[in-house]
């Protein structure tokens, strides 16, 4: 039984949300206990998951008990665990935070937002975790869904947002699928490892450039990368409070985590970075999606409309890192995807704690929120020093890797890029510190009791974990590295998979 | 010319791939109205289905069902490739999908707007928020 | 597999592929893309990929087109362009 | 707006037209796609499960978990269309339609007004434009029953014919579309409630997972159809061939559950009283 660990990673989510629909119509109160079941099992097994890799080495599961090129089968290493184990985090972390906003937004349909949350957290995990290559895109069809239907259940502009974010997400899915069936008319298999080894034999090398390029494309616009990342501001920023809490920490992340398998596992990284010649393109596109996503972010007058912008700069950093082609690089942007996740879900969560306590969002309404709500503006200073990178936080740690990185690889633009971000987010923050700290709350309102307002109590708690992680995060950055990421990296570059 | 007639023969139909993907882009970019939306996103859909399905196209071999019994040896050439086939069953099964939401947020949108245009959905925002704020 | 009627049936697809974008009735629109899928349906019929016709014609031609028609009549049949 | 779009989208599909050039011939035997992989399961799929159809074979056994995430994507669907558009609000309509069966003859009773019961005289219809059409319902009552019969064939005979779960459940689904479109929304619901659809859906997919779940805690691996032999005390082909069977059923529930549920949801608008 111990080796059908990795199956309970993707199967007990999935039954959870059906045993949640089935219960759910008979009695309401199952629906989130069992939910947190779930995600705890869930949970539970990517840890047990992690150490069976870290000691016995790679994993491969053959699913239905066929082998890999005929049958789908999962590769499991140490990137993808790592990947399982943040989806997990962020997930669990996240529905116990956001149990009470839930209740209070989704009165009438609460089981099916929780099976929905659960079927986008399968979708995410089996992205993460499959070796094949179409199976990856029936996976990403049901977290792309599930997230439309998430986000498209906020306020008047949510729709018109999430029918958006749903077109440019069908032609981002369509355009990987028809890479893939550049891929498969090249090569005729559907396993990742299989093409790898098919691969360097090919004489028809246009073609796989052409499915790179496809895939990449596709990628991108799933990735909100600069030039295609018009749907996520709208998307995210006008989405309910306990949706974008999920969505926003993990989406952009695991399109990332995808485009690293794929550009290394699958095209050899002496294909994807020499002979493409894309890097300087791609490392130029990023250097711009940081300046101007950080410029867009000073002019938004809304907070969560701030942190969306945020995410495309952060997105910036980690497509430009991983692109300028050496393993610090890489090092660097796979562990901003750890750390970005767990940064952008503690903002988010202080957006939805202040969403929920006074519903408005504006910077102008923000005034004396650090007496009003005392503990949700410290966990809202550490997740800013976090994302400006000051040491003690995990944020500093990446963007160390990142700006090494790029000093290494000789992009000079993008660490001087990465400097002026963190410039800019400094003055981001401290203008939302200014108003909320500074700015006397005017008491025109004496209706309003002066009293602390702070946002209820289970809120609270996985805030403030979630902030404390990060901080722990930062203590641990150089272990994780060593024990965990090096690993992961150089397996990828020598390609040994 | 009997050059161009193999090369012809050999591709048209990746080419009429191509045609029904520029379809559906162009419905997606430049068509003001949601469903027509709706519709260019299916189009684009089913051209990469079709894409798969001529992959998988054999001259001379007939349909992926085996119609004798055990004991005779079965040449890959006298049948289709099935793995394609199976790809697009699911590829349908998705187009079907995404069809159903964006027509359920289309709905929602005319609950709220009374329109499908484009460009009236976004002045009617835009003056809400110029209100709102 | 005969090419000259998967010729003629791709030619086919693609006009009503061209003409279910252009008409400007909303219904209009929606049975037209009901025939672009039936077309599609028997061109993959004629390609060979029987199962693939089939699901299309039940899922793709019928189901979809009923979807339209439901989601045209809870909204507007008019469309400016 | 238009010429821009139309520009790049001409330009995107010359490039991809170019790229065409390299692909092996369309219909050729020896392009490396139907070498690799596809033979094996031509020349395999038949011993190792007894399936004469190669595609259901590679659908539901060599590839299952591909179609496992197929119906939860179409489930994905139902929960999505209920999500959004599902309105509980139950406030009365401004005035109710009702028609004197023998004289055709329509009474509109306002809000508060006496309203006769549904009997043999009176039938209630929706205040939308409805045509009230005795061919359309009486031929409906007549083609459903032989359509289902239809479905179950088609979801049985997955085997050996083309067809399986998903044509079968969607055929079967679009039957009682037919009977919510030929009577009114009202009457449909009363028969197969929107509850039913909803966790029939649900149990659609449990019963497929279910099955993979089976095998899970019967040492093999998920989805691995060869460990129900002990079981059902077959040898390991014929149990595949009977995993298959029952997960197409399982296939079958769950679409045809999803396609009525989302067809309530879209038509009535999230209201469920008056539809098509």
């Amino acid at each position: 039984m111990s080796s059908q660990i990795p199956a309970f990673i993707i199967v007990v989510p999935l039954l959870a949300a059906l045993v949640v629909n089935i219960a759910g119509w008979a009695r309401r109160s199952l629906c989130f206990p069992t939910a947190v079941c779930a995600l705890a099992a869930a949970w539970i097994s990517t840890i047990i998951v992690m150490l069976r890799v870290s000691r016995e080495g790679d994993i491969i599961y053959r699913m239905a008990g066929w082998d890999p090129p005929w049958g789908i089968s999962w590769h499991i290493d140490h990137l993808n665990a790592l990947i399982l184990i943040l989806i997990a985090t962020v997930a669990l972390i996240n529905i116990v935070a956001t149990r009470s906003t839930a209740a209070q937004e989704f009165p009438d349909r609460l089981g099916i937002f929780y099976c929905l949350y659960l079927l986008f957290v399968t979708g995410v995990m089996g992205i993460v975790i499959t070796g094949d290559v179409f199976n990856l895109y029936v996976l990403l069809e049901i977290a792309s869904l599930s997230g439309y239907a998430l986000l498209g259940m906020g306020g008047s502009r949510a729709s018109v947002s999430s029918l958006n974010y749903l077109f440019m997400g069908t032609i981002g899915a369509s355009l990987y699928l028809f890479g893939t069936g550049y891929l498969y008319i090249a090569t005729g298999s559907l396993n990742m490892v299989d093409i790898a080894s098919i691969l360097p034999t090919l004489e028809n090398i246009s073609l796989i450039k052409v499915s790179f390029v496809l895939c990449l494309v596709g990628l991108f616009m799933k990735m909100a990368f600069f030039p295609l990342h018009t749907w996520l501001p709208n998307a995210y920023s006008h989405a309910p409070g306990p949706s974008a809490s999920l969505i926003a920490p993990l989406t952009t992340k695991v399109m990332l985590y995808v485009m690293i398998r794929v550009a290394l596992t699958i095209y050899q990284p002496d294909f994807a970075f020499s002979q493409m010649a894309l890097q300087d393109i791609v490392v130029w596109l990023a250097v711009i999606a940081i300046i101007s996503g950080s410029i867009l972010a000073w002019k938004q007058d809304r907070l969560k409309r701030m942190l969306a912008y945020i995410i495309v700069v952060e997105v910036g950093y980690m497509a430009g890192g991983f692109w300028l082609g050496n393993q610090t690089g890489v090092t660097g942007a796979v562990l901003h995807i750890v750390n970005d996740a767990m940064m952008t879900l503690c903002l988010f969560l202080t957006a939805g704690a202040i969403a929920s306590r006074i519903n408005a969002d504006a910077f102008k309404h923000l005034q004396g929120l650090f007496r009003r709500m005392p503990f949700t503006m410290t966990a809202f200073m550490v997740a800013a020093l976090s994302i400006i990178g000051v040491p003690p936080t995990c944020g500093f740690f990446s963007k160390w890797y990142l700006l090494s990185g790029g000093i290494e690889a000789g992009h000079y633009e993008f660490t001087a890029a990465l400097i002026i971000s963190s410039l800019i987010n400094v003055l981001l923050f401290f203008r939302v510190v200014e108003i909320s700290y500074y700015e006397p709350f005017d008491n025109h309102q004496e209706n309003e009791q002066q009293g602390i307002q702070e946002a209820s109590l289970d809120m609270l708690l996985p805030l403030l974990a979630t902030a404390g992680l990060l901080i722990v995060l930062g203590f641990y950055a150089h272990s994780l590295v060593t024990w965990i990421i090096e690993p992961a990296v150089s397996s990828l570059f020598t390609g040994s998979l | 010319m009997e050059e161009l007639t193999t090369l012809v023969m050999a591709k048209y139909n990746y080419w009429g791939v191509v045609i029904l993907l520029g379809i559906g882009l162009y419905a997606m970019i430049a068509k003001n109205n949601l469903v027509k939306k709706i519709i260019g996103m299916n189009i684009f859909q089913t051209a990469i289905i079709l894409f798969y399905i001529s992959i998988s196209t054999k001259y001379g071999a007939s349909i992926p069902i085996i119609h004798h019994g055990h004991g005779h040896t079965i040449h890959p050439a006298d049948y289709m490739n099935p793995l394609p086939h199976v790809l697009m069953l699911t590829a349908i099964v998705v187009s079907v999908a995404t069809l159903g939401v964006a027509l359920a947020l289309a709905v929602r949108i005319y609950n709220h707007h009374d329109t499908l245009e484009e460009d009236e959905v976004l002045s009617q925002l835009t003056t809400d928020e110029s209100t709102q704020a | 597999m005969i090419w000259q009627l998967d010729l003629i049936i791709l030619a086919l697809v693609i006009i009503s592929g061209i003409a279910a974008i252009s008409v400007r009735d909303l219904l209009g629109a929606s049975i037209l893309f009901g025939a672009y899928s039936f077309l599609m349906c028997l061109l993959w019929a004629v390609m060979g990929a029987v199962d693939v016709a089939f699901t299309e014609a039940s899922v793709g031609a019928g189901v979809s087109t009923v979807f339209f028609v439901a989601a045209v009549f809870r909204t507007a049949r008019r469309s400016k362009d | 707006m238009k010429s821009f779009g139309l520009a790049c989208v001409v330009l995107l599909c010359a490039a991809l037209i170019y790229s065409t050039m390299n692909f092996p011939d369309w219909g050729s035997l020896n392009s490396p796609a139907s070498e690799h992989v596809s033979d094996y399961y031509i020349q395999n799929a038949l011993e190792e499960t007894a399936v004469p159809n190669l595609v259901t074979a590679v659908l539901a056994d060599y590839r299952g978990y591909d179609t496992l995430f197929e119906t939860t994507v179409i489930l994905t669907a139902g929960f999505a269309c209920f999500f959004l558009l599902r309105r509980y609000r139950r406030k009365p309509p401004p005035y109710r339609l009702y028609r004197h069966i023998e004289t055709g003859v329509t009474l509109i009773i306002e809000q508060g007004g006496k309203e006769p019961t549904e009997s043999e005289e009176f039938m209630r219809i929706d205040s939308q434009w409805v045509p009230y059409d005795l061919v359309i319902q009486k031929a409906a009552r007549l083609v459903i029953p032989f359509l289902q019969l239809f479905a179950l064939y088609v979801i049985f005979h997955g085997h050996h014919s083309p067809g399986g779960g998903f044509q079968g459940g969607v055929i079967l689904g679009a039957t009682l579309i037919l009977l919510a479109i030929a009577n009114d929304l009202r009457s449909t619901t009363k028969r197969i409630s929107e509850r039913i659809s909803a966790q029939l859906a649900s149990t659609g997919v449990l019963v497929y997972a279910g099955t993979g779940a089976l095998c899970l805690l019967l040492g093999a691996n998920f989805l691995d159809y060869s460990a129900l032999s002990r079981l059902i005390a077959t040898d390991p082909v014929m149990a595949r061939s009977h995993g298959i069977l029952l997960v197409e059923i399982g296939v079958a529930i769950a679409v045809s559950a999803v396609m009525i549920w989302i067809y309530y949801n879209l038509v009535s608008a999230g209201r469920h009283d008056e539809g098509l």
